[in-house]
């Protein structure tokens, strides 16, 4: 068995105490400050709406490779219409 | 035939142990509990394997395990040590993970660092245990419920008890429905799981495109030691709710997230080799680990109720015990005893906003850790 | 509490500067130019992170950034400065190019030749500011207007200057629909934007299927500097074509080149810290960078109109500025310019010959600038 | 600002006018090779064609893995035709 | 113009020698036998277009081919040198393999070991013409007519003939079509090739998920040699059955050996430069894998036979052949040899017995002579 | 040519016979022993099944990504119940 006055010894000597209140906190303060903006998010979008509104749903510029497979198709749609054998 | 005498030798019978038959026999129960009862069988499986390859005696001059330098085992395990593969689950959990519950629930957050209570109180018993402070930091770690973070930080911290604590956490992750119910009942009256929780308000697409952003300042802010698991985590977030980078979020949480759990999965299962797992510490460290599951979990019910003392929208206490993380199991356990109590109670939704905080937390503790015990 | 007022020292907030939050900002300009304008989301968005990440400001002792070693962000980082990411994205774009248009108008290739004039001239005036001719000649890649091309020849050639080079190139990429239309209205007449071009001839199979190793070996034999890039690039295509690989292809132009853009962008971001990015040579090879776009535009358009004096089938020379690469948006500008002078000319197939001509053009060039500028 | 004379001292010493013209020049040789090889391409191949016609599109001899798959296939079904529980 | 005459001697026309000439003309010789023969097309033609890659003549002072330190492909070859990509690939050969066929009829299981005679006689040849012990055991592994493991024994007992080896490997199992038939109907008669199997009886889940364990451990006890190679097949099968790692079964033998086996084959034809491959060992080593592939047909048709001796049910000895492996190949020319005789004659099922018992059969040569031949 | 003395001395230094009798018994115990073990694997398991059935097909507890994806899909169905935007 551990000897409780060594064990205590230890705890002190490595600083554990308040290692565990100094993490503690820091972990709560970072959470909080997150919760905390969360919370005040939706005010400050009711305001930015505003100034700036959400942008309607539009179709996306498509990405490099999309339109390479765009091209591809149109390339292969272009085919078809002339009789290729590609 | 003086060949077939000296590859004798070399073969596995004339080499093998009581511990090694031990870790293969382990090594089989975690791939029976992956089969039978679906525990983590992602992980659980893969480890299991693992800790039967490692298990397979060494030859002389063979390098085959992931300690001899320059076996295929040791490169694939170097994204561990090296700390690599934790933050890739990560961009992929980050990549399949909503927000939403925890957007529309902000107090709720707050579970998931008390939930953190069982890192600092496990680190206190490894110091009394006779562990180092970075070693004990390492240990504490386990009561964050989150594999990856744990193996990242142990990587930094105690690398040479990574493969224990590691199954460690994995097992009691695994083991969460069997070890959370009684402590969230016993703290617990029956009127407080009786609680019902309002519908989560409804989230638009803006809040949870500048959530990771955010989120990801303010932790890395507090804690820069969180950097590589926090950003990766929110990087990933983003590249799903951006709108515009579907195919680069789609395969972090498919392709990406799956080679990396397969080669982490087998090479830490295949660290636990029994000559260097076996040990006294080993023991210590799983009970360490069992403790600061226990821990935890009631860190997380008794701040609930601790946030009842002060506000009037009573929060249902069982929702602090998901404040573990070891997503989404914890979240599961509490929507099946509040289930228990009232068949139309359902709190799943609620309970994953502080399931994913409390990744969160033990991502911004790892880095508090990390940054208090490295010179 | 003298662990709380130690571990402040530690935070973010205790090292910040000015430009760690200019930086900053200018992530999430990034990140808000990719979601709102859809701006080269897929690089913007990573890269936009990683420079937020790589500002997060360092913490003495714990290896955190891409220049730190051993930290998780210098092993990613290092497949950008060993010149591994660059080829394994140029072999997912040839899984994904139909080289078509390229094959059935030949002539159209030298258009993406002639647009390389934006990166000689530019390393002209590198070398006139006073850069050295090994940086000279990496500023001057940005006028070939491809990422991994700028990132493979800048880390050979000046590697401290990789994370303005690489900004400056997808910067000015996602600009092309803002630099290029002024430059294209302006060296061309009205008549000239109207000249409609002939269909394109049909491409058989086997050509489509010889034109990648045809390609390589006269591109590999002329600028062996160029084998990684151009090699990659045509093994992508040959893999897509062959008809009997189309489980690589396919693995190589979704999970692959996903995961190294990821990785390549949101590390390339991380690399930006402002104490080492924020120099007035940065803002020298943005100004380069932006001439360099303008004269390889102008270069194409030019050109064609030179050939347009020899040739009886006149070109219409917008199509010149497709020759810049930065795939496919310089084509797209070419359709819509063309288009608003008359909506029945539709310009983006042919375009794509010049485009995709103009890939190989840079590569091209990168391996002579490699061959010549190193010892 | 910049001195203009040192500018183009720089210039010389660094050889950027001879790197530049070298630099497109070989640019230019090689896309010209290439494009005077895909223009000369369907020539060669409609002689080639002559010599060893296109092949028609066959079906592909199943690679290792859809073999396997192929295999596992037959497998189930064998197993689904004897009634077993697999 | 200095600079030109300069460039020029940088040119592969400057340096090209007829080796080179030749090992490109090979390298397009396989691109053709891939894309109109489908012979192992997803090994041939990235062998190929490298084998082209790799024969570009090398430009003093740029880092370009497999050998050059730093090089781009010097990178993406070090994952065959160190014997990583091979595991990987057996991976996903795992995750793709039914071992049904052979948990129903395991008398047939030994005739997948009898055709490794291939290997150790091509061994005692290979000491004949004067290599050493070492070289002999990597060359005799072309016998084992299994790619991955021939790569992963050659990085470990003769690194300087990899190439030749793996070259030989592949180019044999693409020519098993060719070989395997006149040796089979040589040693049959027309009697023996009639015979009939019977079905192959029902074999339940719960032996496909225990036997990649059981296998597992049988063979790294025996043979710790071959733990990676049988680790990580066997791993993957393990992946596939066991019903709750699907996501992991899928990704390996989709994304990852797809990855794994496009930068395989691609560094290992570059790895062919004629300066280092076109030697008289080549030739040699070309001349005793033919050996190897006939002499592995015959000692498993030969040991069907000699069962035949012993046993009332008789086996088929075509199935014998198959017991090389070259996955799914030799099998498919036994149902062909089998069905020219005899059209209702359906071996195929059968034959995957004694096929992915090769595997596993040549795997473990490969680690006894790794043991052996390693000090 | 190869002078077929030192050819034959050759194999003997190399112990090219012994290797190759080793190294053949090994491969065939090894594959022996995995035949037997497969061979006897159903009669262990029919006993097994007396003491342990055969899991009836379960639906699997899903996985932490699958939960993900149904909470996921959870609160979608709520804000289009909700009649939300996003
Ligand atoms: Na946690
Ligand atoms: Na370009
Ligand atoms: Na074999």
């Amino acid at each position: 068995m551990i000897d409780f006055q060594t064990g205590l010894q230890r705890i002190v000597e490595g600083q554990g105490v308040p290692i565990a209140i100094a993490g503690m906190v820091i972990v709560m303060v970072a959470l909080s400050v997150i919760a905390g903006s969360i919370a005040i998010m939706p005010r400050i979008l009711r305001w930015v709406a505003v100034v700036l509104p959400e942008p309607t749903p539009q179709l996306p510029r498509a990405s490099a490779e999309d339109e390479a497979a765009l091209a591809a198709v149109a390339a292969a749609a272009f085919h078809a219409a002339h009789g290729g054998e590609a | 035939m003086d060949i077939l005498v000296e590859f004798l030798g070399t073969t596995g019978f004339a080499n093998i142990s009581w511990g090694n038959l031990l870790m293969i026999a382990i090594g089989l129960a975690f791939i029976t509990l992956a089969i039978t009862k679906h525990y983590e069988p992602l992980l659980l499986l893969p480890i299991g394997f693992g800790a039967i390859v490692g298990n397979i005696p060494p030859t002389a001059g063979m390098a085959l395990s992931v300690y001899d330098q320059g076996s295929v085992l040791s490169y694939l395990y170097y994204g561990v040590t090296s700390g690599i593969y934790p933050p890739l689950i990560f961009l992929g959990i980050g990549a399949m993970t909503d927000f939403s519950a925890m957007l529309s629930s902000p107090r709720l957050v707050l579970l998931g660092g008390a939930a953190q209570l069982g890192i600092f109180l496990t680190l206190i018993g490894a110091l009394y245990l006779g562990f180092t402070p970075a070693e004990s930091g390492a240990i504490g770690i386990i009561g964050g419920a989150d594999g990856p973070t744990a193996i990242f930080l142990s990587a930094k911290l105690a690398p040479h008890l990574l493969g224990a604590i590691a199954i460690a956490a994995y097992s009691y992750m695994a083991l969460v429905p069997v070890i959370q119910p009684p402590i969230m009942k016993l703290l617990t009256t029956r009127e407080e799981r009786l609680i019902r929780m309002p519908p989560p308000r409804v989230v638009s697409k803006r809040e949870r495109i500048i959530f990771p952003i955010v989120a990801f300042i303010i932790a890395a802010m507090i804690a820069p030691g969180a950097l590589p698991l926090v950003g990766m985590l929110l990087f990933g977030n983003l590249l799903r709710e951006s709108g515009v980078t579907d195919r680069l979020a789609e395969t972090a949480r498919h392709a990406f997230i799956d080679m990396v759990t397969i080669i982490l999965g087998f090479t830490v299962g295949a660290s636990t080799q029994a000559q260097t797992f076996l040990t006294p510490q080993s023991l210590k460290i799983f009970g360490l680990g069992a403790l600061s599951f226990a821990i935890a979990t009631a860190g997380g019910v008794l701040f609930a109720k601790l946030m009842n003392l002060f506000t009037r929208d009573k929060i249902n206490p069982l929702l602090g015990a998901a404040g573990v993380s070891a997503v989404p199991d914890s979240a599961r356990v509490v929507q099946m005893v509040g289930h228990a109590e009232d068949p139309h109670n359902h709190l799943l939704m609620h309970a994953m906003a502080p399931n994913v905080a409390g990744v969160i937390g033990s991502a911004i503790a790892a880095g508090v850790l990390w940054s208090l015990m490295v010179e």
